[in-house]
């Protein structure tokens, strides 16, 4: 065989471009890799340090407690509870509303359709699920309001319950993928122990699969819980701009993301209060929606762990 | 960009900036090669940019300030002022209401004051004689220039107002909030009412004179008060040395009394047009002699 | 043992029935809503989506004016400089964490953290955007700022979808390629990456599906509401199709609110099907030559 | 180890003696003259398109066990899981012939299967207990069958607990988590649980595969005992343990009934040489 | 089936005559007083905390077919691929230990793993061709090796298919997917790729394990051929395949290296009484 290879006698690696390529290309992935922990330090440090100043002027206190969300008239306030109390109505309308739907759904997916109608409906969810936020927001305005309207009238055109309505249709293909997934994972052989002992579909589904599966589903409930509260467009469009402590979903509201959409529009000049407002909100945001998906991870890992 | 000479960079008042977008957008219909870029950081960020240079024009929904005068004078910029139209603030109220045919400034005070949100809750509780009738109050969002205008002349101090009222940035959805409430007042751009004047009913203000209603010429002549104010371009004169520029002003003080009441403003009166012209024309000697 | 009742719940058949049908009802849900959005969506665009407003600028004067040339441009850049952000980091960091990485606390550490990005809102990311390229770096909400924004907004999903089609390579082709001579590199390179990239590609077309959508991250670092131009510099303002969208939405005239709006709604959905397409066609064409 | 407490045979049940030497066996002619609890003819099955089970005609009487051996992948399970419709929950699949339990169709539309389901238990190849407590397991089918007085079901527990020989293992720690019973333990708990809904005929599918010899000598003597109250119809891959338990066996092949007959007769002279083959060890 | 274009044999290497036939076979000592070419010495290997190899001290001697045997898990593979580090990434393994490729110790840490595989090749129990052109799999080795000149690639992979007996059947449709090959086709290739690197020591793992018999012998018969060149190591659960192609054989056990030593002294007399349990079929 012409021998072309060339082989080091001695083993050692050669000198020269091979070592230098596969240095530089570790360095290199290293430093992508870093990037995803540049990102969350990026987030954690322009998030403090701006809320920093802000907890300077305003009491820690005062933001965490206060019911009154004024911080642009004169004199300002700033208690940030009825943003949260927006965000609850908002997450927990729409959650109210997706998880029935979604968990029936995935119900339907893994328990009765067949594969074919599951080859039609999956696509489906898929596209429900990549439609833009925007485009719900329009949806709430143009289409949901005016039936939310004509069935109560009191209600204000931009209401908690329109953007609580889209919002459920947007977390909805979430639910319904993550919990069929878990639904699916449960295994064969405990359907069929149930069936041979005469149970109907629903004693199984009820009674068997769903408490075999239930801290799946759980988890994937938190994680919609979780996308519902950090959803902004449609929220800034459908459900007002009115900062107010209630739990009226036909009341107009605001949420913590829709604040900052609002204030990022308007002039806001870096260093002042109104401008730190949105990183102490965007702050607050961050650490909510973290929680719900540490803990959902949390559960799942559990999970994961029960059935090894 | 400043530095390209086809470009003509504008900041400054959201309130203003219906006016010079719609005009840069007619102007880019006929003189495609000028790029004209129009934003809304509001005016005081708009001076800001502009005593710094960065900026051809600021638009301005109020004279400037001494402070920001001197910034720019500090800076060696020169400037000049133009007035370009007039805005005024509709107070209206639902067709229904007949108890109320005009409405002072202390009263509006009494209503939309921060300490109001307490204590005013209906109609009686501003004057003993009207009904006992809920109020519901509708106002743009407190971003909004005509919010910061309305609560500086009336509350006495900018953004300081009662916040328990429905804001929206659409004012269509305030027309339609005052439509739908027997006792619902309001207020937002007279542009507004004129195109829902019958569904509607208008308030004249009484500033102490009278109760005047709010009519191109009150606006224009001053005596519809405090709730109409002018409008202003302020134009580095260096800018002036920019072809571009000089086109795109020109074409604003040719257009501003026909695009205005298309976008809610009033026109300004051909004297105060005159006048614009003069000064531009004085500014921009290089720009005379090519027309 | 004879106290079993042979039908002791006589409704318990009905009521699987009726349970049946209510899931299957959730289900079809979403068929009815999706038809419902996009019937809806064509018949407000009807008569607005033409030529015209396709290759017009927006307007403050008039609705039949409007058009989305500026957002529709606007958002071909960001895609474009995304992609060229977010592929070659999230497809390199996938391949760190799958090929380099050692199974260290480290490793677990940035696992962890990717998957927690992943759950952050987008306009905390528009924020973090906002204060570090917009203020911090001084860009202004330019295009660069905005695609760079949009880049971490979509770098956990490029990254978790690229390790999953890296993991699905089977571990013989790295032993074969390690057992003849090859490096890391040489393996990643020559044998990972082509076979990953069907998995790889559908992973980035769905990431840039997202930031294709994404109004929320543009609007909190402060991009231009009316721009009358396309972007010809990486700092120039710039609109974006949901952004554009968004502004039509808030307008007050109805025209604007209802009908431009939806026909801006039509040609951003369009823009997402091209995209998805091109996704089913490039794994079409690529995982067609591979069985394992 | 049968307790006091087990009840008094059925009076619809025939009492046939107990066949456990091989000398109380009778000939396979006569074998077939007893009282039929599940006779299935001319049975074919597909899965789809493919043909698992060819013409199989089978009788199993009353109170005896009739083991199905054969090679793997030969039908035995499918055989068995057509006997309470389990394979109706596979989709594409067919069923051709009858299958009858005391003379009713069990394949007419009219049959509903989950009252087939409750008449015909079933106990699975590998456990597969509820993730739920000991006490819910068995409680399960009672349960869904509607009974809901505590007492009762109480009583039902312990019955079932006792007869499938866990009650002793069991009784102080009913609450427990099922999942943590041992191997031997968790099957013959789902045998408990097959047993509370107080079915006929009991269908085994290699009950004891996955146990250690004495869990699976605990489960033989199980059987045995059983089928003096119920049909049992087991599925094994271990000739020895379908000479020690049954009355009847059937040998499959390539998805047809090659010989049945009982047990003694099919192991001591085959009639067939596949048949002789297998049981030889001669392949399989 | 060694083809015209074969080369001359290198001159760093000793010729041994072929051993075809048991005759031919030297006695045990004899056999290890030759060139030794990897010489591996009191290896020890961990899987994190559970130790897979004892102490194994083993020589494999140039140009000379070396069988590894022994029951499933006892070590045969983890030492095999000791021999060219490919343990290296499994993470939390280590190596205790000396191993020699020609005086060179592998695992001193100036050792360039890269350059011991292009020289130590392996081939794998399932054949794993990449999904590419036959052509690209047997030109990838050079390639990475930094060869890019067409046609001395052209060259190389057209020996290497010869070598490896392949070239007849695939030298018209070498552009065709190597997954389109059938499994000995695919095996075959995999040697081919492993030869290209132009290796000294050649592994196998198993090379025939999922092959026909056809295929089998065709591996044989080219392992035969390849010793003139190779150094080889071969890991085998067939024992007459071990018989029919290697010179020495070790009998692997539990992680130990019960028995070593020249293939037809191994069969005919072990020394040790596993070995002799073992080769007889009485356990594994
Ligand atoms: N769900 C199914 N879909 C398609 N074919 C199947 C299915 N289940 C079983 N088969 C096929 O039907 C035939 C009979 O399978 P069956 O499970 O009845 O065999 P068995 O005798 O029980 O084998 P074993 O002893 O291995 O359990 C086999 O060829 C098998 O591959
Ligand atoms: N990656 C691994 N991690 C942990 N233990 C392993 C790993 N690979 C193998 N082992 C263990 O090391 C021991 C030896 O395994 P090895 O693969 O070398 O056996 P073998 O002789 O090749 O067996 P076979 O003939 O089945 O291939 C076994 O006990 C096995 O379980
Ligand atoms: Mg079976
Ligand atoms: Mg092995
Ligand atoms: O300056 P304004 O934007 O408030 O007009």
């Amino acid at each position: 065989m012409a021998v072309v290879v060339t082989h080091a006698a001695d083993l050692t690696a050669p000198k020269g471009q091979r070592r230098w390529m596969e240095l530089v290309m570790h360095t290199a992935l290293w430093l992508c890799a870093a990037a995803s922990v540049f990102t969350t330090v990026g987030i954690v440090l322009i998030l403090l340090v701006e809320s920093l100043q802000f907890f300077g002027d305003v009491s820690i206190v005062e933001f965490l407690t206060g019911t009154t969300w004024t911080p642009h008239s004169n004199p300002p306030q700033f208690g940030i509870l009825p943003l949260f109390c927006g965000t609850v109505l908002v997450a927990g309308g729409s959650a109210i509303i997706a998880i029935p739907l979604g968990l029936g759904a995935a119900i339907y997916l893994s328990e009765y359709a067949s594969p074919r109608m599951r080859d039609i409906l999956k696509p489906i969810l898929e596209i429900l699920a990549g439609i833009p936020s925007v485009v719900f927001g329009y949806l709430a305005i143009v289409f949901v309001s005016p039936i939310v309207r004509t069935i109560f009238p009191s209600a204000d055109i931009f209401n908690a319950l329109n953007a609580s309505i889209v919002v459920a249709i947007m977390i909805l293909p979430m639910i319904v993928s993550l919990s069929e997934d878990t639904l699916r994972s449960v295994p064969r052989s405990l359907r069929e122990g149930a069936y041979a002992l005469g149970a109907t579909k629903l004693d199984v589904t009820i009674g068997v699969i769903l408490p075999a599966a239930l801290s799946g589903i759980m988890a994937s409930f938190i994680l919609a819980i979780a996308r519902a509260v950090g959803e902004t467009m449609a929220v800034a469009l459908a459900a007002g701009k009115r900062p107010q402590m209630t739990l009226n979903p036909l009341d107009s509201i605001q949420t913590m993301t829709a604040y900052i959409v609002e204030t990022s529009k308007g002039d806001n000049p870096q260093g002042t209060l109104g401008y730190q407002t949105i990183f102490a909100v965007g702050l607050t945001l961050f650490l909510l929606t973290l929680a719900l998906n540490v803990l959902a991870q949390w559960i799942l890992k559990r999970m994961r762990e029960q059935y090894e | 960009g400043c530095g390209r000479t086809n470009v003509v960079s504008i900041d400054g008042s959201s309130t203003v900036f219906l006016l010079s977008a719609a005009i840069a957008e007619e102007f880019n219909a006929v003189n495609p090669d000028v790029k004209v870029v129009v934003s809304q950081a509001g005016t005081g960020g708009g001076f800001k940019k502009f005593a710094a240079g960065e900026i051809h024009i600021c638009d301005a929904s109020r004279p400037i300030t001494e402070a920001e005068a001197a910034a720019c004078k500090k800076n060696g910029i020169e400037f000049i002022k133009l007035e370009v139209a007039f805005d005024g603030l509709a107070v209206v109220v639902n067709p229904a209401n007949d108890w109320c045919d005009s409405i002072t400034t202390e009263q509006l005070k009494t209503i939309w004051r921060a300490e109001a949100a307490t204590s005013v809750m209906k109609w009686s509780d501003v004057n003993p004689d009207w009904p006992d009738v809920e109020l519901e109050l509708y106002g743009p969002g407190t971003d909004s220039g005509t919010y910061d205008y309305f609560t500086e002349v009336i509350n006495g101090e900018a953004k300081s107002s009662r916040q328990d009222y429905s804001p929206s940035e659409s004012d269509n959805a305030l027309v339609q909030g005052v439509t739908g409430d027997k006792g619902s007042l309001g207020y937002f751009g007279l542009g507004y009412y004129a195109a829902n004047t019958d569904k509607l009913k208008l308030l004249p203000v009484d500033s102490g004179d009278g109760p005047v209603a709010p009519t191109a010429e009150t606006v224009r002549d001053g005596s519809y008060k405090p709730l109409a104010r002018p409008l202003y371009v302020y134009v580095r004169k260096d800018a002036l040395e920019n072809p571009g520029v000089v086109k795109y002003l020109r074409y604003y003080l040719d257009e501003t009394n026909k695009v205005s009441p298309q976008v809610g403003y009033v026109p300004v009166t051909d004297e105060i047009m005159k006048q614009n012209v003069e000064t531009l024309d004085a500014a921009a000697p290089q720009a005379v002699a090519a027309k | 043992m004879s106290s079993l009742p042979r039908n002791g719940r006589p409704y318990a058949k009905l009521a699987s029935q009726l349970f049946a049908y209510a899931c299957a009802a959730c289900a079809f849900s979403s068929v009815a809503i999706l038809g419902l959005l996009m019937w809806q969506m064509l018949s407000f665009a009807w008569g607005w989506l033409d030529w015209q407003f396709l290759t017009s600028f927006d307007s403050q004067l008039s609705p039949h004016k409007a058009g989305v040339k500026a957002a529709l441009v606007g958002s071909l850049y960001l895609i474009g400089l995304t992609t060229l952000f977010a592929v070659p980091i999230g497809v390199g960091a996938a391949v760190y964490l799958e090929e380099y990485a050692q199974r260290s606390r480290w490793r677990g550490i940035v696992q962890t953290n990717i998957a927690n990005l992943a759950g952050v809102p987008s306009i905390v990311y528009g924020i973090l955007g906002l204060g570090l390229f917009v203020r911090g770096m001084q860009m202004g909400a330019g295009v660069l700022a905005g695609a760079l924004t949009l880049t971490l907004v979509v770098l956990p999903i490029v990254i978790l979808a690229s390790q999953e089609a890296l993991r699905a390579v089977p571990n013989t082709i790295r032993q074969a390629s390690y057992a003849l001579g090859a490096t890391r590199w040489q393996t990643v390179w020559h044998q990972l990456l082509p076979a990953a990239l069907p998995g790889i590609m559908t992973g980035v077309i769905l990431a840039l599906s997202r930031a294709l959508g994404e109004a929320a991250p543009l609007v909190a670092i402060g991009a231009a509401g009316f721009v009358m131009f396309t972007p010809q510099g990486l700092n120039d303002s710039f609109t974006a199709l949901p952004l554009q969208i968004y502004n039509w939405t808030e307008n007050a005239n109805d025209d604007f609110r209802i009908h431009v709006a939806a026909a801006g709604i039509i040609v951003l959905l369009a823009l997402l099907i091209c995209l998805n397409a091109t996704a089913v066609y490039l794994r079409y064409r690529f995982s067609k030559r591979i069985h394992w | 180890m049968m307790t006091e407490a087990s009840p008094p045979a059925r009076n619809t049940r025939l009492v046939t003696p107990r066949l456990n030497t091989v000398a109380d066996m009778r000939p396979a002619d006569d074998f077939l003259e007893r009282p039929q609890k599940v006779v299935a003819t001319n049975v074919n099955f597909y899965y789809g398109s493919h043909q698992a089970l060819h013409d199989i005609s089978l009788r199993m009487p009353q109170n005896c066990v009739t083991a199905l051996i054969g090679p793997s992948g030969c039908g035995k399970s499918t055989f068995l899981r057509c006997l309470n419709r389990m394979n109706d929950m596979i989709e594409g699949t067919r069923v051709e012939g009858t299958i009858l339990l005391e003379d009713i169709d069990i394949y007419r539309p009219r049959t509903d299967v989950v009252e087939l389901r409750k008449r015909v238990g079933m106990v699975f190849q590998k456990s597969n207990p509820f993730p739920k407590s000991i006490y819910e397991n068995v409680a399960y089918g009672p349960r869904v069958a509607g009974v809901k007085q505590r007492s009762i079901l109480d009583g039902i527990v312990e019955q079932s607990l006792r007869r499938s020989a866990l009650w002793e293992e069991v009784s102080d720690r009913l609450d427990q988590s099922a999942l943590r019973l041992s191997g031997g333990q968790q099957q013959r708990l789902c045998i408990a649980r097959a047993l509370a809904t107080d079915p006929d005929v009991l269908l085994m599918d290699e009950p004891a595969s996955a146990l250690d010899p004495k869990s699976t000598a605990r489960i033989e003597d199980l059987i045995f005992e059983l089928k003096d109250t119920y049909t049992i119809v087991i599925v094994t891959h271990n000739m020895q343990q379908a000479a020690r338990v049954s009355d009847q066996t059937a040998f499959f092949y390539e998805g047809r009934l090659v010989e049945a007959g009982a047990t003694t007769d099919l192991f001591t002279k085959p009639r067939q040489k596949q048949t002789e083959e297998y049981i030889t060890g001669r392949f399989g």
